[in-house]
């Protein structure tokens, strides 16, 4: 059965007044702002796309005949850095997103947790484990076996 | 005539502060990745219309970036979101405060 | 000088380093899918990082990016003006490249046998490339976009221990507010595209005179720029991320963000206010002086971060705070800007975050160096360490003792000639006494927590019993050297402070 | 005779030598150090007795040399003196070198007496006691030839030192180191006196030489004449002022009025102690100054007659405490301090032969006595209390003879030594007395002392000699031998024929020149001019009355002393000379207790100690910690609670960050709108 | 040339103490202590400077390098000897070499590391005493909080945390607030100085003094600098509002360190007061001088009403150096030859005293383990030469003449009471004199009670005469203070002549 999503209300809602207290303030500030009454636009006749085509490569070369519109800037850095944001993107995306196949630790220092079962008295969990706020005993749940716990206090 | 570009800017901040009400009010992360891309469209806005005001591209080729980086940045944020329900059982993102004060 | 004539966009040779070393990275794993080889791969990212340190050091002394007038090779404009590589850039390049050379060899260890080192070691140099590509940024397009490529590997590389509640969590708090601060800054540029119509820095300032109609909408604009510098510094009101983010992350991703790419924001930060919106020009146009919003920034920061620091239990929440404090300190390089010019004090900021880059990082590997051994994380689980490690726990008191401030090492001298340059600033602007005020009191109780782990490690006796603690070499060589260089630092300061000097005169010049 | 003055330095040196050898190598040594004491005392004194004659031989008959510049530097003196020199000097001339034979051959006969009062008995730690007495005397013979006041200050706080080490010898007793520390602490609190005293006349006068034609006093003189002002006061009271700061430490160290409660509890220490520092030399100390600067003194009437009326007070006040007393030391501690009142009053009035002589021959009775004490101590297996002593005048002839005679020559009784001075002083205090009505009181009281003097006298000598021995000690006590018998006799001697040095009755009736003290003091044989008796005689500005003339008024005021004397020796007699004496004092009643407890002195400076400055100390501790430390404390705790305040809002919840963000950036953008005009 | 090999080989020595083996610890650290020793002698002994270092004296073994540039202003490595430093160098390396021979006994963990702290605070104290440009003078004056805090943390007493972090903080405050009061004065003076060199500040302070600086007018900034300069050194001193760190550092601090502490870092305020506040303020000098003298006297009568209640033998001598240095500022504000130059050497006698009487206390506490002058009573009849050496060094203290105390006292009485520029100096001085008395007091009423009378122990130790090694060290120091006693011409004439030019622009002689 499908569950509609209820929008939850309550106590929830009362950030959103700064939301809106924000809104006020720019709204404010655009009224005060001395806009020129007419756009520059664009000169009629050039194909605005080609334009955008070559701004991304910076080919004045090959600009059109009646030339290009404004003084827009050169994109070809932006254009090989974004190449490289994207790869970047796509590599980190695959690494959160891929599932291990049982047995490949993902745990930092995972050498040294099996290999050292004897460092009693400290949590051998992964290091980072954001161990709770509520200080149990030593023995606190090694984070690796994540199923039994519910996370911190919900 | 063209449309004053007032009208633009206000639906631009208008955008943006719904994309902020998201973010503050909803607690699923999912809802938060739209807010975010909210937010970011409603910056798209406002540099399509200031290229045009201004009468250079600049503006307009910057959104073609703005998009591709929203982009990459919901990839990132899907995985995350993955790897909080693998561990969490649950999108819900101020379920996870083990680590406070 | 320079032996063979290079082509202009060689200026951009570490970035491009950086790029090299990360495919290569691609290239292995793609070769050896999940390769367990991990002296290979960091191998490659520390030769990879060391080669891009070495180029900027030798671009520095050949003179690239010291402006003709004063001997050098000229400050090289890329791309239209997209990319600037002068003194400013390569010295934030090399506060990057050592850092992360010393992640690398420290997650040598640190993420032994774990599934994706490969993808690990790439993402790292992803975001250095992304940090060296900030520095040399002179458009909002370019820092937009390199900010983007800094932050993006980060969410990954804090999240990276799939299975650890705590580096999920950091990973997840860190992705939204960044998410969140991007929008923001991408907001900022938007507006300040409509103010002036350009997003190259040099075009903003010169179209700022046409643009005093859009005072509010500037003004506005800037403060959403500084939003998204504040997110990159964990500096307040955009710092909430950090804590939690230094705190789950694995400790050498904690150092690399502390110190790197807090660098890397500062120095977009400095490159878009001296180049984009000269104070006085811009205070024509926007009403009030926008270092004011960067005196209330440092003055809140310092104090959020320190206070809150003195109080912590455990350690490595305690150096997040302390990197929010320094960022504090590192904001007076901004606040301190005057109309003549307050480059001085510039100059001191980028002394300072030189110096911090390797305080800090060696601090955060210390704790990676505890997680190693697994002594656990709160002051109490550190008490008596030096007895078993000496050598570690004397870094460790070195780190400590610097970021304090107290002579005979590095630190004293970042911190002391900020302090002087504050009140060389105060000559002019009455606000910055409040800042050394600030400065003062923060660094008072800074005494006070970083000699409270000095006196868990060094006095305190062990609580449990502790075996004998393991030696990781990638660990305790980062460490050495991180720590050899904060007390080389002290005598050797004069060149940095040249370096800083000249830099901060060439972006404000 | 000229180059005996070179071996002046030698005089001090041979003493510290004694210190040092019986400091190193006492223990190893034969005699437990006693030896290279009484050597090095007895070169002292053959060196004192040369000096004396090249004193009196030599042709300018003085020697006054500086020997080592201890410090020197320019410091603005108030007469306009730019430069100023300490240094450590020498002076030798009639006085000092009178008081140099007297203090080194006091010096001699203790050493010899100690040899066995204190080795026979078996004492541990001998050479301490040998090494104190070395130091003792070093630091008295340096201080006697001192030419400056400074190195009269050094010298005399170091002789205080020796007095508390000695006195303290029998450390392990709980009463003998308070006796020490009180004693150090009552002169130590004269001397800080005496201290502002020397630094004021110092920082007026540019010097601090005693004599030569720079010396302060000159230089005082000057000052007075030419009536100009000093440090805001006129010339003359601000050297009144430093003469009473200097004062203060001469009350001290010669236990007079109000700081004389140290001697009695001194007797803590061995009996030869008392006779040699307590007795005869270092009491002396304070005196001898007051004489060395007399110049100074006569220049400022009121000094004077303060030191007159001090003096006299001090007589009757010790003389009515002797009188209760049971100890054999208590009651001679007593008389101490009542004889130094009657020289104290002697130099008050001008008579400064008189209080020499005095001097004089209260060093040699006063330490007869106290040797003969010693012995008594001897003869009782160390019992000190008189009614446990009698008849032991025919057990130890040698000793009651000898003591008889110091006796008779302290109450004052014709032919003995004590008479001649205690009657000059008197007569002295008479003459002036007559015009000065305060002079006046002063000399009724030092006459009523005289009747308190004799009768204590002889109270203690009919209780320990005579009647019958009251205890089986008494009645056979332990033999004494001739280390104890020969000083006794050559004091006894002394203490009889001292007399002579200036029968000025006997000068003044039959025109004889008999006086010699009275000629050696005026520069007859030598010494410096403005040091003389007559120089002084011309500042001192009392003028001297007479009843009838002056012949008269001698014979009226000797016959008065003499009278009271030997009725104070007769009630005495009367009283005490019976085979089993009564405790006669208790029918004194209340009076009895008040003396007892010495007028409550003791429990008053006590009280001043414990009493009030202890709980001022505790409480301003307590303030301390409290306050000052608790304003540091707080500042810390303040701070960390407000670090535990902030490290609140990282509440752990993603959108808590989300709208402190937003809330945080509205903040500021209102600010700046504000500022910046955005909004209007 | 020779300061820089003093420092080396002081440095060195503690480098090589550092990793020495326990066991040799105490015997190289003294072996190698002999060196800065000799070394200090023979520079005593060639002394050929004049004059006053900071009015154009005439430096003995001076040396200057340029070292770092900060904007307009070089910072150069300016190290040089005068009238006034060199016996307190001398004192310094005598000390130490003393202080190490006289932890062999009480100090047994960690001895290597204990020594090396010594052989490294011992080079920070000739720094702080050589120095002559204000940055090399500050990095000394701060690096001496570090070996001393640990100094303290380790091998203290019971309360040891609480007193190291207590001493760290306060102190490490004080010295903040003194910098940026430099700095500001620094920067004030304008273009007359171009250099932290103190001559040259001190130059320009008496020539013009400093102009308006942030709207203030030159005179009120030089009062203001001045005051908050003599409170930044006054909790150095300590002066009594600034003191309540004192006694708890010393009564927790092993006893070698608490003898460095007493016998030197004391020092360091006075020194700096006469180097600065005296030297650079003349007019501020007179202007504050009742103030001051009230200060002076209060910290005389306080601090031994306070000795005398206390009942740990520790805590009386700390509060007594509380006392000591009250004359030393009464005579440093008296401004005339006697008064400054017997400062001066109160300085380096109290030193000596000072040193003497906590060896002293130690040897007795290394027998009985308790300090308690409660807990008993006779040591004199179990450790005679020991209780011997601590009642000459009582007397000492109390200013017994042919001693050195009593010169320093003296001269400083002398010179306060004739002093022309000390208004009411016929009342301050004899108020002070007063001290004498209570000192006298305090130390006797504790000297009766634990060193005379019977023998009673409340702890269970058998106490036996003290070894050869304890005991031949406070020989040493007594000899040294008698020698000065006697004549104290020694280094009073080199004190006068580096005083003199002080008291000529200060007013008359």
């Amino acid at each position: 059965m499908t569950n509609r999503p209820r929008l939850r209300l309550g106590q929830s809602l009362a950030p959103g007044v700064l939301a809106v207290a924000l809104f006020g303030a720019m709204a404010m500030i655009v009224l005060n702002t001395g806009f020129a009454d007419e756009m520059v636009g664009f000169p009629a006749g050039i194909s605005v796309t080609s334009e955008i085509g070559y701004a991304l490569f910076d080919f004045t070369a090959l600009q059109s005949a009646e030339g290009s519109i404004g003084d827009t800037e050169p994109f070809l850095a932006a254009f090989l850095l974004v190449a490289v944001v994207l790869d970047a993107a796509l590599d980190a995306a695959l690494v959160l997103a891929k599932r291990e196949t049982e047995g490949e630790p993902v745990a930092a220092l995972s050498s040294r947790t099996g290999a050292t079962p004897g460092t009693t008295g400290s949590d051998q969990v992964a290091a980072t484990d954001g161990s709770g706020r509520r200080r149990e005993s030593a023995d606190e749940s090694a984070a690796s076996d994540t199923a039994a716990e519910s996370g911190g206090d919900s | 005539m063209d449309v004053p570009i007032e009208y633009f800017v206000l639906l631009s901040m208008a955008l943006f502060s719904i994309g902020l009400f998201g973010i503050l009010t909803r607690r699923n992360a999912l809802l938060f990745l739209m807010s975010v891309e909210i937010m970011v469209n409603a910056a798209n806005v406002n540099l399509i219309a200031f290229a045009f005001y201004h009468g250079n591209l600049t503006g307009q080729v910057f959104a073609l970036f703005a998009m591709a980086l929203a982009a990459a940045e919901v990839a990132i944020g899907l995985g995350i979101v993955l790897v909080l329900y693998r561990n969490f059982r649950d999108v819900d993102v101020t379920v996870p405060t083990t680590m406070r004060w | 000088m320079a032996v063979l004539e290079l082509p202009q966009w060689t200026a951009l040779a570490p970035a491009l380093v950086f790029v090299a070393t990360a495919l290569a990275l691609f290239v292995i794993d793609s070769i050896n899918p999940h390769t367990r080889n991990r002296s290979l791969l960091a191998g490659t990212t520390a030769v990879g990082a060391l080669a891009a340190l070495g180029v900027t050091v030798w671009f520095m002394l050949a003179g690239v990016g010291t402006p003709t007038a004063e001997g050098g090779l000229g400050v090289v404009e890329l791309f239209g003006g997209q990319f600037v590589v002068d003194q400013m850039t390569l010295f934030f390049t090399t506060v990057v490249s050592i850092v992360t050379a010393l992640v690398a060899v420290a997650s040598y260890d640190y993420m032994a046998d774990h599934t994706y080192q490969s993808e690990y070691y790439s993402l790292i140099m992803l975001a250095a490339t992304g940090m060296a590509a900030m520095a040399a940024a002179n458009s909002l397009v370019t820092v937009f976009i390199a900010l983007e490529l800094a932050s993006l590997p980060s969410y990954a590389l804090v999240a990276i221990l799939k299975d650890n509640r705590g580096s999920v969590e950091a990973g997840l708090k860190y992705f939204l507010i960044g998410a969140l601060s991007s929008a923001i800054f991408l907001y900022g540029i938007s507006l300040v595209y409509g103010a002036t119509g350009h997003l190259q820095l040099e075009a903003i300032a010169d179209n700022l005179d046409g643009a005093d109609a859009y005072g509010g909408l500037l003004g506005l604009g800037i403060l959403m720029l500084i939003g998204g510098f504040a997110y990159k510094t964990a500096s307040v009101p955009f710092h909430f991320w950090a804590p939690e983010a230094y705190e789950g992350a694995p400790a050498p991703i904690s150092a690399f963000l502390s110190s790197a790419s807090k660098a890397a924001g500062f120095v977009i930060a400095f490159r878009v206010f001296t180049t984009a919106f000269p104070v006085e020009a811009t205070t024509a146009v926007i009403g009030i002086d926008w270092t004011t919003a960067f005196v209330v920034l440092a003055i809140v920061t310092m104090t959020l971060g320190n206070f809150a620091a003195a109080t912590q239990d455990n350690v490595k929440r305690m150096l997040a705070y302390s990197s929010i404090g320094h960022a504090g300190y590192a904001l007076i390089g901004l606040a301190g800007l005057s109309a003549d010019g307050g480059e001085l004090v510039m100059g001191a900021a980028m002394m300072h975050l030189f110096v911090y880059g390797f305080m800090n990082t060696g601090a955060f590997l210390f704790v990676a160096l505890a997680e190693y051994w697994g002594v656990g994380r709160t002051f109490e689980d550190y008490n008596g360490l030096a007895r078993q490690a000496p050598v570690a726990c004397a870094a460790l008191g070195i780190f400590m003792f610097s970021l304090a401030g107290i002579p005979p090492l590095g630190g004293f001298w970042s911190k002391y000639i900020l302090f002087t340059e504050t009140i060389g600033a105060a000559g002019t602007n009455g606000a910055m006494l409040v800042v050394a005020a600030a400065l003062v009191v923060n660094s008072a109780l800074s005494l006070y927590y970083y000699s409270r782990l000095v006196k868990a490690v060094w006095i305190e006796d062990p609580i449990g019993e502790r075996d004998a603690l393991a030696q990781p070499i990638g660990l305790y060589a980062a460490i050495v050297v991180a720590a050899v260089l904060t007390v080389v630092a002290l005598p050797a300061f004069g060149p940095i402070a040249d370096a800083a000097q000249q830099a901060a005169a060439v972006a404000i010049g | 005779m000229e180059g005996l003055f070179d071996y002046a330095p030698a005089i001090a040196l041979f003493p510290l030598a004694a210190f040092v050898i019986a400091l190193a190598f006492g223990p190893k040594l034969p005699k437990k150090g006693a030896i290279p004491g009484i050597v090095a005392t007895g070169g002292s004194l053959l060196l004192s007795l040369a000096m004396l004659a090249a004193v009196a031989g030599g042709e300018e008959g003085y020697y006054h040399e500086t020997l080592f510049t201890w410090a020197a530097g320019d410091a603005a003196g108030e007469i306009g003196t730019d430069a100023i020199e300490f240094t450590f000097g020498i002076l030798i001339d009639p006085l000092a070198a009178l008081m140099l034979v007297i203090v080194s051959l006091v010096a001699f006969l203790v050493h010899v007496f100690s040899l066995e009062y204190m080795n026979a008995e078996g004492e541990t730690g001998l050479p301490r006691y040998y090494a104190g007495l070395g130091l003792f005397t070093f630091s008295m013979l340096a201080f006697v030839y001192a030419d400056n006041l400074l190195m009269a200050f050094m010298f005399f706080e170091l002789v205080g030192l020796c007095s508390f080490l000695l006195i303290g010898f029998w450390f392990r007793t709980r009463s003998a180191p308070s006796a020490a520390k009180k004693a150090f602490l009552v002169t130590r609190f004269g001397d800080y006196f005496f201290l502002i005293g020397v630094v004021a006349i110092a920082a007026t006068f540019g010097t601090v030489q005693f004599a030569g034609e720079d010396s302060f006093v000159a230089a005082a003189a000057a000052a007075i004449d030419d009536g100009g002002q000093l440090f805001g006061f006129d010339a003359e009271t601000w050297v009144t002022i430093t003469g009473l700061l200097v004062l203060g430490g001469v009350i001290g160290k010669s236990a007079q009025f109000p700081l004389h409660t140290w001697l009695p509890d001194a007797m803590e220490g061995p009996t030869t102690v008392s006779a040699l520092i307590h007795a005869a030399t270092m009491v002396a100390a304070g005196v001898y100054l007051v004489a060395r600067m007399f110049g100074y003194y006569a220049l400022s009437p009121t000094a004077l007659a303060i030191i007159a009326f001090v003096g006299g007070f001090t007589a009757l006040f010790a003389a009515t405490m002797g009188v209760v007393k049971d100890d054999i030391k208590q009651v001679l501690a007593y008389s101490t301090i009542s004889q130094y009142g009657y020289m104290m009053l002697g130099l008050g009035v001008g008579g400064y032969v008189a209080g020499v002589f005095h001097l004089m021959n209260h060093a040699f009775f006063k330490a007869l006595l106290f040797l003969g004490s010693g012995a008594v101590i001897v003869l009782m297996h160390h019992e000190q209390d008189m009614w446990k002593m009698g008849g032991l005048k025919d057990k130890a002839p040698v000793t009651y003879y000898t003591f008889l005679a110091g006796a008779l020559a302290l109450a004052g009784i014709v032919p003995f030594s004590g008479f001649w001075s205690k009657d000059e002083i008197l007569y002295d205090a008479l003459i002036v007395g007559l015009e000065q009505p305060l002079i006046m009181a002063a000399y009724a009281m030092g006459l009523i002392a005289v009747f308190f003097t004799g009768f204590y006298t002889f109270r203690m000598v009919f209780l320990t000699f005579h009647g019958e021995p009251r205890t089986e000690t008494a009645e056979d006590p332990h033999s004494v031998g001739w280390a104890i018998k020969a000083p006794l006799l050559v004091l006894g001697v002394l203490a009889t024929v001292a007399g002579l040095a200036n029968l000025a009755p006997v000068a003044k009736l039959t025109g004889a020149e008999i006086s010699f003290l009275e000629y050696w003091l005026d520069g007859e044989y030598g010494g410096l001019e403005a040091l003389t008796y007559h120089s002084y005689h011309e500042t001192v500005p009392f003028e001297e009355g007479a009843i009838g003339s002056e012949t008269t008024t001698m014979l009226l005021g000797a016959g008065l002393s003499l009278g009271l004397a030997l009725a104070g020796a007769f009630t005495a007699h009367a009283l005490y000379n019976v085979p089993s004496p009564t405790r006669h004092t208790e029918k004194l009643g209340g009076a009895y207790d008040v003396l007892r407890s010495n007028y409550y002195q003791d429990e008053y400076q006590v009280w001043l100690a414990e009493g009030l400055t202890l709980p001022v100390a505790r409480a301003a501790d307590r303030f301390d910690q409290t306050v000052i430390d608790g304003a540091v404390d707080g500042v810390s705790s303040v701070s960390l609670f407000g670090g535990d305040r902030v490290k609140r809002i990282q509440s752990g919840i993603v959108t808590n960050y989300a709208a402190l963000l937003v809330a945080g950036f509205i903040a500021l953008l209102i600010v700046l709108g504000f500022l910046g005009g955005w909004f209007l | 040339m020779m300061i820089e090999a003093l420092l080396a080989v002081t440095l060195v020595g503690a480098l090589v103490t550092f990793v020495a083996p326990n066991r040799i610890a105490g015997k190289l650290a003294f072996a190698i202590s002999l060196l800065p020793a000799g070394l200090g002698l023979w520079l005593f002994s060639a002394f050929d400077g004049s004059g006053n270092a900071l009015l154009e004296g005439e430096l003995a073994f001076e040396s200057r390098v340029e070292w770092i540039q900060i904007g307009e202003y070089t910072v150069s490595w300016f190290v040089g000897l005068d009238g006034i430093s060199l016996p307190l160098v001398v004192l310094t390396t005598i000390l130490c070499t003393l202080a190490i021979v006289s932890s062999w006994t009480p100090i047994d963990d960690r001895e290597s590391q204990f020594y090396g702290l010594v052989l490294f605070i011992e080079a920070n104290l000739i720094g702080v005493f050589a120095a002559l440009d204000f940055f090399v003078w500050f990095i000394f004056w701060e690096a001496v909080l570090i070996p001393m805090y640990l100094l303290i943390g380790i091998w203290g007493g019971p309360r040891r945390k609480y007193a190291a972090i207590k001493f760290f903080v306060y102190t490490n405050v004080a010295s903040l607030l003194m910098f940026g009061a430099f700095i500001v004065l620094v920067f004030s003076l304008g273009d007359a100085v171009t250099s932290f060199a103190l001559p040259e500040i001190a130059t320009a302070m008496l020539e013009g003094g400093p102009e308006a600086f942030m709207g203030v007018a030159g005179s009120t900034i030089a009062a203001a600098v001045f005051v908050a300069m003599f409170v930044g050194f006054a909790v150095k001193v300590p002066v009594v509002p600034f003191h309540t760190w004192l006694p708890d550092a010393h009564v927790e601090a092993p006893t070698p360190a608490s003898v460095l502490l007493a016998g030197v870092l004391l020092k360091m305020g006075t020194y700096a007061l006469l180097r600065f506040n005296f030297t650079m303020f003349p007019e501020q000098a007179e202007a504050f001088a009742v103030p001051i003298a009230a200060i002076a006297v209060i910290s005389v009568i306080y601090g031994a009403m306070l000795a005398l209640a206390q009942t740990d033998l520790k805590r009386i001598v700390a509060y007594s150096s509380v006392s000591s240095m009250g004359y030393v500022i009464l005579g440093l504000i008296a401004y005339t030859q006697f008064g400054v130059g017997g400062a001066t050497f109160q300085m380096v006698s109290h030193g000596l005293i000072s040193g003497l009487m906590f060896m002293a206390v130690g040897v007795i506490y290394n027998a009985t383990h308790t300090r308690m002058v409660t807990d008993m009573s006779g040591m004199a009849d179990r450790m005679p030469v020991a209780v011997g050496i601590l009642v000459a060094g009582a007397f000492g203290y109390m200013g017994l003449p042919l001693m050195s105390g009593f010169f320093g006292e003296y001269a400083i009485f002398f010179g306060s009471f004739g002093s022309g520029r000390l208004p009411y100096s016929q009342v301050f001085t004899p108020l002070a004199m007063f001290g004498i008395v209570i000192v006298a007091g305090y130390l006797l009423f504790a000297l009766q009670r634990t060193v005379f009378g019977p023998y009673h122990l409340e702890t269970d130790y058998d106490v036996g005469r003290a070894p050869l090694h304890d005991v031949a060290p406070m020989f040493v120091l007594l000899a040294i203070i008698i020698a000065l006693g006697v004549a104290p011409e020694l280094i009073f004439e080199m004190i006068t002549d580096a005083v003199d030019p002080i008291l000529e622009n200060g007013g008359e002689l």
